[in-house]
């Protein structure tokens, strides 16, 4: 009985049909507000640490403790003019942030938030391949940050869209290895290790433990995937600018800047399922969503303290982390992996 | 902008589009000369202007909302500094940030400075000082404030 | 500024980027038309007078006890370095040497903006590395240097302290008390601030062997100050030609022979703690008597003749900054020169950046020390 | 040996060098090879009836700072960026605010000021109440006019 069943069975008196395309439509819409609460969260927490890091206080003038800013912040945002630069590629330049946004809510939705039989993921509950899923829908966000950089005829933009192509490409393989070393020890205790429910419930122990390697590379390409400091090579306000959304004004800007905020959120919760045992524990059923929320948080509160004293890594030496240490390190990872699974059999 | 007599919807819309624009000025990272550490102080810790909710220095104009001229502007830089102005989204706003920029300050017998920048940009605000404490410019970020809410007396 | 659209690579495939006049790097107004492959940087013309705010003119024009106003908003993080430079060269053109008291607190003043400016400079440094947080631990000391300069005179970032043969206020016990009890606080927050950088690998990474500069082409280029002793030049104004009372004090010119960002950052930081010193020591030097030159008294004072040429240094927080003065037996000066360090600084970065990265030209460009205020002047 | 014209020593305490313009450049040459290796600065003077060009050099290791004159009447000075990398853009300058013109400059533009602002600002004969100003072409080059223009 996951979230999808249960509404369905409410709405039963409807009808079968009619039922599970309501729930379907309640759950897309649990899954917005979900996403959207997600958000203006981290931004009112990031801008909160970051006041308290820095010896400042943080927003506090709208709304007590200034939990409003981020209804100010988008208001103003809604309301702004929406320039459109000449001699841009429309349609890339359209679409690039919703690209971004889409990505990020797919993501969100391919996640499991409790266990099959509570909860389950919303939406995509039935899919047998959810990880490859949640991976292909990760690599669409970058797609629309290049596709802005491209298409918005600025040379910042230009040369920002080209950093996140190098690097994009020195991450990806090393985070993908690194899953495949979780898969092969998955596969050992389970049929299908590529659904994302199956691999987390296996996790007696946490998956952190024995792949200690493996989540180190992992959450360093998870913070590159987020690009934030020291991996905002893309963005790199001092250098570039604003990166490929330097053109970008008003909400076309706000989904960047939630895109940003939102991948942080969502790399935490990733990696906190795969690696930290996501929402196994006690009483999971009902605690589990709590439990992995608060790992997530922790993660982002770690990452956030990583972004907000570390300086910008350099492009090249960030290419050449990625192939010389980061590649090296996961395919030693899935050596362990093998030893482990095959050879002790754990 | 004004709402006129549009019915209480458009009357709230507006209301709430002003407190949201008020409550969220993102000034653009401009800074011309001496006023601009002051700008940079305002920043700072001890007069945190991201209480106001000025929290990100943008360093694109695109997505800036306010201008704050800080330092000198010369006339070579006029055009430069009419051109980022145009660049920016509306509504957009202008702080004259020390005297400077409000008439040429101590430069004004020079050749090459401009005796105002209200020659070139609209100004909302002007904060005089050379250069202005911090806390006067934080007052004038609240008078503008005020300003974007209708609130100001004359 | 934006305007950066895209244009036809040159023949030999570069493409032009402008930075600047308006960039988060350029530390004000300096733009930069960067000829890049693909992340190299070919070519570096700096583009600069976006503040040329005619002061040598205006000095002119100006009393010589006017003029000081504008030497204070040249280098405008370190006023009162500038204030020393220009009082050094007009107390000799006039004939008014300033008594032995005003000469301490001249020095205390003097260091205590050299604080401030490099402060300034580690804040900003660190922003465009992309580092945000050690900015405001930066400002938060700065802050507390201004405080006493509020004390002193009731001004904070342009002072106008001093006069010709005098300041403009005592020093009283109470601001000794803050001075001190600055000083003792202060190397442990500078340390705090230190180790933020030095103990991360990624800064270091980012700023060691990168921008080397060769002190022979460094002299060729005029450069001066933290810059030229970071290559590796014992050579401080301070203790070359002494002026107001630096050869009674005790202390070391920090020199570091890595040449590289890496060696400016350390030497700037090793001079923030000499300065320090030199405060300690002078504070409590700082002799009886008065604190102006009784020749230039308030009301006397626009009335100053000057003739000849005077051309005096001095170290400010920039490297040497000169005063050319030449008087011509009138009440203002005849032709006011400045040399500016900055300026000289700023032109070797054409051959520092020379195929550096992108990331590596803001670097380079930060550890020089811009101030844009006395480049343009 | 170049001839020097004269040799005093100034208010300051520095050696002035006083030198026909035609000698300059090989007297900074025989400066160099003495140690003299840091061109610090270069003044020009506007003396009404002529100019004059004041370098400052300096050597390092004796601890020596000395002042090098030279006059003008015709507003060309021969160029020292041969033997001073540091020349250049001092040089520039003084073009560009004093109209001094530096002969064998290798980019001798103004440096402060756009190429089409006329008058040099640091002349006694500038008449500062003359407004000029500054627009900007196509390409981001200034032009300067005494047209206000629009926006002015």
């Amino acid at each position: 009985m996951n979230v999808l069943t249960r509404l369905a069975d409410f709405f039963a008196a409807l009808g079968h049909y009619p039922a599970y395309i309501l729930a379907y439509l309640f759950e897309t819409l649990f899954l917005i507000v979900f996403v959207m609460v997600s958000l203006i969260a981290m931004i009112y927490i990031f801008r909160k640490y970051m006041a308290r890091l820095q010896l400042r206080i943080g927003p506090n003038r709208v709304g007590k403790f200034g939990t409003l800013q981020l209804i100010a912040d988008s208001l103003k945002l809604v309301g702004k003019e929406s320039i459109l630069p000449s001699g841009r590629d429309d349609l890339p330049y359209r679409i690039a942030p919703i690209i971004v946004f889409l990505g990020l809510v797919m993501g969100f939705a391919l996640l499991p938030y409790g266990p099959l039989y509570f909860i389950g993921s919303l939406t995509v509950t039935h899919s047998d391949v959810s990880l490859l899923l949640l991976f292909a829908a990760l690599a669409i966000m970058p797609i629309g940050e290049i596709l802005a950089g491209i298409s918005s005829r600025n040379k910042y933009a230009v040369v920002g869209a080209l950093r996140g192509v190098a690097k994009d490409v020195s991450f990806e393989i090393p985070m993908m290895i690194s899953v495949l070393a979780l898969v092969m020890m998955a596969s050992a205790k389970t049929a299908n290790p590529l659904n994302l429910t199956n691999l987390v419930e296996v996790q007696f122990i946490p998956y952190g433990i024995p792949q200690v390697i493996g989540l180190g590379v992992f959450f360093i390409a998870m913070v590159a995937r987020a690009s934030f400091s020291p991996f905002d090579m893309s963005e790199s306000d001092s250098e570039l600018v604003s990166g490929h959304s330097t053109e970008y004004t008003g909400m076309r800007f706000g989904m960047f800047y939630m895109g940003l905020f939102g991948s942080i959120f969502l790399s935490s919760l990733i990696v906190s399922l795969l690696y930290l045992g996501g929402y196994n524990g006690p009483y999971s059923g009902y605690a589990g969503f709590i439990f992995l929320i608060i790992k997530g948080l922790i993660l982002v509160l770690i990452s956030f303290t990583i972004w907000l004293s570390v300086p910008r890594i350099r492009i090249d030496k960030f290419v050449n982390m990625g192939w010389k240490y980061l590649l090296p390190a996961s395919i030693i990872n899935l050596i362990i992996a093998g030893v482990l699974t095959l050879g002790l059999g754990i | 902008m004004k709402s006129g007599d549009g019915g209480v919807l458009t009357t709230t819309l507006e209301k709430a589009l002003e407190w949201g624009r008020s409550n969220s000025l993102w000034p653009l990272t401009f800074g011309l000369a001496c006023c601009a550490i002051e700008m940079m102080a305002i920043q700072a810790a001890d007069l945190d202007i991201s209480r106001f909710g000025s929290e990100i220095f943008r360093n694109s104009p695109r997505q800036s909302d306010l201008m704050i001229v800080s330092g000198t502007v010369t006339k070579k830089m006029a055009p430069r500094l009419r051109r980022l102005y145009d660049e920016m989204p509306y509504p957009k706003y202008v702080i004259a940030m020390g005297v400077c920029v409000i008439q040429g300050g101590p430069y004004n017998q020079g050749y090459s400075v401009v005796m105002g920048v209200d020659k070139v940009v609209p100004v909302d605000v002007y904060v005089p000082g050379c250069p202005p404490t911090p806390e006067a410019l934080t007052y004038g970020i609240m008078l503008l404030q005020k300003k974007i809410r209708n609130e100001t007396e004359r | 500024m934006m305007g950066s659209h895209i244009s036809k690579p040159d023949e030999h495939g570069w493409v032009e980027l402008n930075m600047g006049p308006q960039h988060p790097s350029t530390h004000g107004v300096l733009r930069l038309k960067v000829k890049l492959d693909g992340e190299i940087v070919k070519e570096v013309e700096p583009v600069i007078g976006y503040l040329h705010r005619n002061a040598e003119k205006i000095c002119e024009l100006d009393y010589y006890c006017d003029s000081m106003i504008y030497f204070d908003r040249m280098d405008y993080v370190g006023a009162m370095n500038m204030e020393v430079g220009y009082l050094e060269a007009a107390e000799k053109l006039l004939g008014i040497p300033p008594p032995e008291r005003v000469q301490w607190i001249r020095v205390v003043m003097a260091e205590l903006s050299r604080i401030a400016s490099h402060l300034v400079w580690a804040g900003a440094f660190g922003l465009d590395l992309g580092m945000l947080t050690p900015f405001f631990y930066c400002f938060v000391e700065r802050e507390k240097v201004l405080r006493i300069f509020v004390e002193a005179c009731g001004s904070r970032q342009e002072t106008n302290y001093m006069s010709i043969g005098g300041v403009y206020q005592d020093f009283n016990d109470k601001l000794v008390h803050d001075i001190l009890e600055f000083t003792e606080q202060f190397p442990k927050k500078l340390d705090d601030i230190f180790n933020a950088y030095v103990k991360n690998d990624i800064f270091i990474s980012r700023t060691k062997g990168i921008g080397i500069l060769e002190p022979e082409v460094a002299l060729d280029y005029g450069v001066t100050g933290p810059m030229l002793r970071a290559s590796g030049v014992d050579y401080d104004v301070r203790k070359a030609e002494p002026y107001l009372v630096y050869d009674k004090i005790n202390f070391d010119v920090p020199v570091s022979y890595k040449k590289d960002n890496l060696a400016r950052f350390l030497v700037r930081f090793e001079e923030m703690r000499q300065a320090i010193k030199i405060i300690n020591q002078a504070v409590k030097k700082i002799p009886d008597g008065p604190y102006f030159n009784p020749k230039a008294k308030k009301s006397l004072m626009i009335r100053l003749r000057g003739e000849g040429e005077v051309y005096a240094r001095t170290e400010s927080s920039k490297g040497e900054f000169g005063v050319y003065l030449v008087g011509d037996g009138g009440v203002k000066p005849y032709r006011v020169r400045v040399r500016s360090p900055s300026l000289k600084n700023l032109s070797v970065l054409p051959y520092l950046a020379k195929d550096q990265m992108i990331a590596d030209l803001v670097a380079i460009s930060g550890t020089i020390d811009l101030v844009f205020g006395e480049v343009d002047r | 040996m170049v001839e020097i014209l004269e040799e005093s020593t100034g208010k300051d305490g520095r050696r002035v060098l006083k030198v026909a313009k035609e000698d300059l450049v090989q007297l900074m040459k025989e400066l160099k090879g003495q140690g003299f290796v840091h061109l610090s600065l270069i003044t020009g003077i506007d003396r009404k009836d002529r100019l004059e060009v004041v370098y400052h050099l300096q050597n390092l290791e004796k601890n020596e700072y000395i002042a090098v004159k030279t006059e003008t009447l015709d507003e060309r000075v021969p160029s020292v960026t041969s033997v001073f990398t540091s020349a250049n853009w001092d040089e520039r300058e003084q073009y560009d605010l004093m109209g001094i013109v530096f002969e064998g400059h290798p980019n001798l533009k103004r440096l402060f000021l756009p190429e089409s602002w006329v008058g040099h600002p640091l002349r006694k004969n500038y008449d500062i109440s003359k407004v000029q100003y500054i627009n900007m072409d196509e390409n981001g080059e200034d032009y300067a006019t005494f047209d206000p223009g629009d926006g002015w």
